[in-house]
């Protein structure tokens, strides 16, 4: 066994996913297990089918009970492959005597219906134990998790199952519609040894079922095993240690730690470390070294020996199917209502309206009739609001649309005219000082220049809004204010609002105070450009918006 | 760096990104959770990227690697997902998606609609002037069981359904015409075939049993029950029609993409319109179970009804969303 | 908007001109510079003075800009156009769904005679960068230009380059979410400082267009060719740098606050904008100012900023956007209920 | 080298291997979603069963939603996982990477249907089986793949023992190999991990190794001490 010639990626996985790998192997060498598979299987079924045409059921036991050894070649060609050696497939299909000779009688006996025989498979015929050795080693890859190959096994089994079924689907459907229609399929289908001819193309019909799985149930068996062993004895670290020596001894590298280095006091020893070492291993180590690398074929002389008595057949195997709860299968399979659902429901039809409605009737019958009441009241209520969901809708749409009948846009800007006492200053006309540019002068002379300017410009703006029906929104920003205002009042005030709005802004925003006598003539002019004159010219208010 | 220094260096970015993934990742979380979770993202999200790589160019320990792996992950996992809400989109696929959609893919749609109506009806016409022909395609039994549903002088259209009749219909019909909408849709994956075997036989189906009601005198009370939703329903048979064309036609001819990638888009478009044949099936199963059921409504109102939500149908699909983004 | 500004030009002669740090250019200076280049630039892309003034001032805000039209609207003139008038260098990229990152950014090359990687550098290594149909490229790729777009530099094989400065990137987006585009994460929208629309010119504008290509021009290219360099890239940064230092009031950055905070709250908005689009506010808002020649910002600036640096950062409701109402829209609303600074 | 993981390089120029699930796994999840999906019918129907033709109704659409709808939810708001495949431990995502979105989420459950045909996910079983990255017809035409989910991991066990540095820098792989030594020497037996420290006895401390001090175990250890940082 040369790890370092692996073809898959070897890490210990988590659960499900060892499984995975095997789907893979498969995935990559489909062709060549195939051949092998139908190389070996299909001389034996036809020879058998020959054989016992009259007794299609025990074809099918015998080709049923045989499976392990058709899957022997299958795993000895993946096993070979995985440690890149290619066998042809000449070869897989000429070992198979020799590779069903390995622990023969327990595999078609009791092992037979173990529900971990995908897993135990490589451990017998890849390890070539004996006896005891064996048992214990199947103990030990059990102990990690049998429980993933119990459940592959019961997966695979029902997989086998769903394409029994499917193939006989397919052909169903794929039959011209009179002939399917005049026949009475299932009873075809179903028809036990009566007709042996059907009955044989019944097992053909499996034998195709298993064809597609076995290859699938070998190999994720094998990455079973696999991945035990990589958890076990850390196959991959191995492989990584092996690189990392070579690499050491071909670069001639320094010695990985200090030669020199301080004597640790540390008594402990990996023993101590280890929790639980697994004893049962150990005696097998030195047969695993030979294992898989030597194909073990010479183990099979210690194949018959000790085998363990107590272990019992039990009929738990789903394997089992035999014709009769075959039938049974099928009538409840057709009874069930998803197999009707898909062969009925192929049409748009309302048959359902008379006669569901009638059967849901009756069986109302045994509602008790507070229940009914109130459901009838709450269906009642429910229908109502459906009902309104519906005339809000309509409403909604009209309302919506209207502009598509009218031609007319939607007017959405109706709602932004908005009266215009908010203000980001305090704007009402009312704590304004009657004589606000005397105010203002007063304040020049204090020094509060930028006080003194905010009023002036809160005048202005209050004079236009008193007089005009201009809209100043919260938003518009002084430039805004200024293009919306300067055409009221005459040629003078629009003059005056610019220069006012001018200093206004550099003062505000850039901090720079205009001339004083600017500042004094801003505050001379403002009743000469409000309060004096100008009746307002109303004619002139064509502007806003 | 060493690796420790570098761990504690930026321990404190990881764990917040790796909180503001566990808000992410909760089922359900609300608004102000979102722009928690949303602001500063990309950087934490590109940081811890940079650490992933960093990591993994100075050969730090597998452990710290596979933690930043995992974190990058699920912060990719957020970072790309679509956060347009539901709602929003349902909306917008309802008032210019939909339309567009099937004015886009309107070869297909006519594809469906031919396929459906054609043969209804020339099947039609043939049972009309044949009627003994209705049960070279219809079951006999079926036949009956539909006179007598529509049978004039039966007293159970007479009545007046109970509201809990129409709801236990309304889910019925949810349930069994949406059903197959999905599998005539899904049919269309084998290069078309199930597609077509939907559509003509559902076509004929309709066209043989419309043209018996006929034979046999029952239209008023069979139009009457069927006008109000079949606009809705039949458009949504169609849909599903063309959507399940669209899907095999990617397989037959999948042009210049490969046939994997072509039957993707191809998927992602018939989408679009097994949505819109689930909203009018939806439609449909209303307008069955509370509207055509009330039989104290004339007919001539009901066929007033019907009519109107044919007009509503065209005019939506060629009206609507013109010109707007998809 | 170039009637509200009619009041910043004929003063600023008078005014004592703010000076950048570091660089010998005035307020004055700048003003008459970027003057030159934008009608330098007007000559070719005619119609499109206000794509110009927002491209020109995300230029001088040192960020990115993102552009949305149809094509064939002159968004390659346009960045050729201003490349070429400060002498940058200009490359494109044409984004397409089999375009790799290192097609942007370039790559380490192996060379046989010096037995040494060379690196190659890619288009991005340039001062003027169009990104054309960004949305058009797997996500991956785009990744790597919003990388650029935010450190300025490019790591190759573990090395770090800068590049060019001045460094504009200009994306062009499809306005459509056809079949085959990737949408830029809403996350990463950021990283562009403004959003414009391009749309098609006005009818008189366009006369003029296809008057002074009739009249003995023939195409674009001739257009380009009569452009001239105006001035070079240590000037445009000098301009930037006077640009990051013009004054803004409190009162400003607390009306730039108060606006992408309004969008956080505004019905009909799913999703506002980020704290940090106010500060991009800010920036844009700067910039424009000293292209308008103004040495000071005033609220018409960041008005006029708002709906370009906002457009990409908030994102709609469906109500909204079914009315019809666009992004544009409710950003006019935000502005004209959040109160303007006046006291 | 054959694996079931699949590389996806994501925007940021990092790359992920994701490990994609087989069939197997997936059909467990399945198998669970569809009890609990039986489950949650069972419940509508004890819950509507008394309230007449409303609650028939009510059960009809109930069970339209939980037949159509339950893994589309689970799958959108969960991310990528319905009950079953968080059982499991498995989730979807897009081919790209990138999380599920409602169109297909929406389309890979629709298309249960053709994976159902002919009789129950005949195809879709083949499909997996036979498919790169183990994809059915939903898959396929929803672009999007089943990963194993990659779980947050916890700190590791602790060692009580002193680091040591080695002299050779070591490649991830082999820093890896060490460690995982160090962490899994519990669960192997004793002649196994020496003779895995075995290969790497001649570049370790002879001296000790000779002494009895210290085994190339134990130095082993040290050293995958020293590289997980806690030295």
């Amino acid at each position: 066994m040369d790890l370092e010639k692996m073809t898959a990626k070897v890490r210990p996985r988590k659960g499900w996913e060892a499984i995975d790998l095997g789907v893979a192997l498969v995935q990559q060498h489909a062709i060549s297990l195939y051949k092998i598979w139908f190389l070996i299987t299909l001389p034996f079924f036809v020879v058998v089918a020959i054989l016992l045409f009259d007794y299609a059921v025990w074809a099918y036991v015998a080709f049923w009970l045989l499976k392990p050894f058709w899957e022997r070649p299958l795993l000895h060609f993946l096993s070979r492959e995985l440690f890149g050696e290619r066998l042809s497939v000449k070869e897989c299909v000429k070992s198979f005597f020799q590779l069903a000779k390995i622990q023969w009688f327990p595999s078609i006996t009791w092992r037979r219906l173990s529900f971990t025989r995908s897993l135990d498979l490589p451990i017998i015929q890849l390890e070539g134990l004996s006896g005891g050795q064996r048992s214990q080693r199947l103990k030990v890859i059990h102990s990690i998790g049998s429980g993933s190959a119990v459940w592959l096994t019961i997966f695979f089994v029902f997989l086998e199952l769903v394409f029994y079924f499917a193939i006989l689907a397919l052909a169903f459907l794929l039959l011209p519609t009179q002939f399917s229609e005049s026949l009475d399929f299932w009873n075809w289908v179903a028809a036990d040894s009566e007709e042996p001819w059907a009955a044989m193309v019944l097992n053909f019909v499996y034998y195709c079922g298993v064809s597609i799985v076995a290859p699938f149930f070998t190999a994720c068996g094998f990455a079973l095993y696999i991945n035990q062993r990589t958890h076990l004895e850390a196959w991959d670290i191995e492989l990584s240690f092996k690189r990392l020596a070579k690499r050491l001894n071909e670069q001639g590298e320094p010695p990985l730690v200090r030669l020199a280095s301080i004597v640790c006091a540390v008594g402990l020893s990996v023993m101590l470390l280890m929790n639980q070492p697994v004893n049962a291993y150990e005696s097998t180590e030195q047969q695993n070294e030979l294992s898989s690398e030597q194909q073990v074929v010479q183990a099979e002389i210690d194949q018959d020996k000790s085998v363990p008595e107590d272990e019992t057949v039990d009929s738990y195997s789903i394997d089992n199917l035999d014709h009769a709860s075959a039938n049974r299968l099928i009538d409840e399979i057709m009874d069930s209502e998803d197999f009707n659902e898909t062969l009925e429901d192929f049409r748009f039809e309302r048959r359902f309206d008379s006669d569901e409605e009638k059967s849901l009737e009756n069986s109302s019958s045994q509602f008790s009739t507070w229940g009914l009441l109130f459901a009838k009241f709450i269906s009642f209520i429910v229908e109502f609001a459906l009902w309104v969901v519906v005339a809000v809708v309509i409403i909604f749409l009209i309302t919506r649309y209207r502009h598509l009948v009218t031609g007319l846009s939607p007017n959405l800007k109706n709602k932004k005219s908005r009266p215009k006492q908010l203000f980001g200053l305090d704007m009402s006309s009312e704590e304004l000082p009657d004589q606000p540019w005397q105010v203002a002068k007063s304040m020049i002379q204090a020094k509060q220049y930028r006080e003194a300017m905010s009023l002036l410009y809160r005048a202005s703006l209050i004079w236009y809004m008193d007089n005009t029906d201009v809209v100043i929104r919260e938003g518009d920003t002084e430039l805004e204010c200024l293009k919306k205002l300067k055409t009221f009042g005459n040629q003078f005030s629009g003059d005056y609002f610019s220069r006012l709005t001018q200093n206004w802004r550099r003062l505000a925003y850039a901090h720079q105070l205009p001339d004083s006598n600017v500042l004094t003539e801003l505050c001379d002019q403002w009743p000469d450009a409000y309060v004096k004159p100008m009746g307002l010219n109303q004619d002139e208010e064509q502007t806003n918006e | 760096m060493r690796q420790e220094e570098f761990e504690q260096r930026y321990q404190p970015e990881w764990k917040a990104f790796q909180d503001s993934i566990e808000i992410a990742e909760k089922f359900s979380r609300r608004r102000g959770d979102n722009q928690k979770v949303l602001d500063g993202f990309a950087e934490h999200y590109r940081q811890v990227c940079y650490c992933l790589a960093l990591a993994r160019e100075r050969q730090y320990s597998p452990y710290l690697i596979q933690k930043l792996e995992t974190l990058v992950f699920r912060g990719h996992q957020i970072f790309y997902q679509k956060r347009l809400g539901i709602f929003k989109r349902i909306y917008q696929f309802i008032v210019f998606g939909l339309p567009n959609a099937v004015r886009e893919q309107a070869t297909f749609v006519w594809i469906a609609t031919a396929l459906f109506y054609l043969p209804g009806l020339i099947v039609f016409a043939i049972v009309l002037v044949f009627p003994e022909l209705v049960y070279a395609v219809v079951d006999p039994d079926m036949v009956s069981n539909i006179e007598s549903m529509y049978d004039p002088t039966a007293d159970r259209l007479g009545r007046e359904r109970q509201s809990d009749t129409d709801f236990m219909m309304f889910g019925h019909y949810i349930r069994n015409n949406i059903g197959i909408a999905f599998q005539s849709f899904a049919g269309g994956i084998i290069g078309t075939l199930g597609t077509q075997f939907f559509l003509i036989y559902n076509g004929v189906f309709f066209g043989a049993i419309d043209a018996h009601i006929i034979n046999i005198g029952y239209q008023e009370t069979f139009y009457g029950f069927v006008a109000g939703h079949s606009s809705y329903e039949l458009t949504g048979i169609v849909l599903s029609g063309a959507a399940g064309l669209q899907l095999g036609w990617a397989v037959i001819a999948p042009g210049q993409f490969s046939r994997k990638q072509a039957l993707i888009n191809a998927g992602k478009r018939g989408m679009v319109l097994m949505y819109g044949a689930i909203f009018l099936l939806l439609i449909a199963a209303f307008v069955e179970a509370f509207w055509s059921s009330i039989s104290s409504v004339p007919p001539t109102t009901k066929y007033w009804v019907g009519g109107a939500g044919w007009l509503i149908v065209i005019l939506y699909f060629t009206l609507l969303g013109r010109g707007r983004r998809v | 908007m170039s009637d509200l500004t009619f009041d910043n030009n004929d003063e600023s002669n008078n005014v004592e001109t703010a000076k950048a740090e570091n660089t010998g250019m005035n307020l004055q200076q700048g003003t008459e510079l970027i003057k030159t280049l934008s009608e330098n630039i007007n000559k070719t892309l005619i119609g499109q003075s206000e794509i110009v003034e927002m491209a020109l001032t995300c230029l001088l805000a040192g960020g990115h800009l993102l552009i949305e039209g149809v094509p064939g609207l002159g968004k390659t003139l346009l960045v050729r156009s201003i490349a070429k008038s400060f002498a940058g260098e200009f490359s494109r990229i044409q984004f397409t769904p089999d375009l790799m990152p290192s097609d942007v950014t370039g790559h380490a090359m192996f060379d046989p005679k010096s037995e040494k990687f060379r690196i190659r550098k890619g288009p991005a290594f340039t001062n003027l960068l169009l990104a054309d149909e960004i949305n058009r490229a797997p996500a991956k790729t785009q990744s790597a230009l919003l990388e650029v777009m935010q450190e300025k530099k490019i790591t190759i094989e573990g090395k770090s380059q800068p590049v060019s400065s001045p460094f504009m990137v200009l994306a062009t987006q499809n306005p459509l979410e056809q079949e085959g585009t990737y949408p830029l994460p809403e996350a990463e929208l950021d990283r562009f400082l403004m959003n414009v629309l391009i749309d098609y010119p006005a009818i008189e504008d366009e006369v003029a267009l296809v008057k002074t290509i009739t009249t003995g021009e023939i195409d674009d290219s001739i257009l380009m060719r009569e452009l001239t360099a105006v001035t070079d890239p240590d000037s445009i940064i000098a301009l930037q740098n006077l640009a990051s230092s013009i004054m803004v009031d409190d009162a400003l950055f607390d009306y730039a606050v108060r606006i992408v905070a309004a969008t956080r709250e505004w019905s009909g908005v799913q999703m506002g904008a980020s704290p940090r689009a106010s500060i991009a506010l800010i920036r844009a808002a700067r910039a424009l100012a000293l292209v308008r020649g103004s040495e000071f910002v005033t609220p018409d600036e960041i008005k006029a900023v708002a709906l370009p640096v906002m457009r990409h950062r908030i994102v709609l409701s469906a109500e909204l956007e079914i009315e019809g109402i666009g992004v544009s829209q409710v950003i006019a609303d935000i502005l004209a209920q959040v109160a303007a600074p006046r006291d | 080298m054959l694996d079931t993981t699949r590389e996806v390089e994501v925007p940021e120029g990092i790359t992920l291997s994701l490990p994609v699930a087989s069939l197997v796994s997936r059909s467990l999840a399945f198998l669970i979603d569809q009890v609990i999906s039986w489950l949650l019918i069972f419940v509508a129907i004890q819950i509507f069963q008394f309230l007449g033709r409303f609650g028939d109704g009510m059960i009809l659409i109930s069970i339209f939603v939980i037949q159509w709808f339950y893994p589309v939810l689970f799958e959108v708001f969960y991310n990528g996982q319905t009950l079953g495949k968080k059982v499991v431990g498995v989730m979807v995502i897009n081919d790209d990477g990138t999380p599920i979105d409602w169109s297909s989420s929406i389309v890979r459950n629709l298309l249960r249907v053709a994976d159902f045909l002919p009789f129950f996910y005949a195809f879709g079983f083949i499909s997996m089986m036979f498919s790169r990255d183990f994809k059915r017809l939903g898959d396929f035409a929803a672009g999007t793949l089943v990963v194993h989910k990659m779980e947050q991991i916890e700190k590791d066990q602790k060692i009580a023992l002193d680091g040591l540095a080695p002299k050779v820098p070591l490649t991830l792989e082999e820093q890896s190999a060490i460690i995982g030594f160090a962490e899994r020497t519990s669960r192997m037996s004793n002649s196994r991990v020496n003779e895995l420290a075995g290969y790497l006895g001649p570049w370790l401390d002879q001296e000790k190794i000779k002494q009895g001090a210290e085994s190339s175990a134990v130095q082993l250890t040290r050293i995958a001490k020293w590289l997980r940082g806690h030295a």
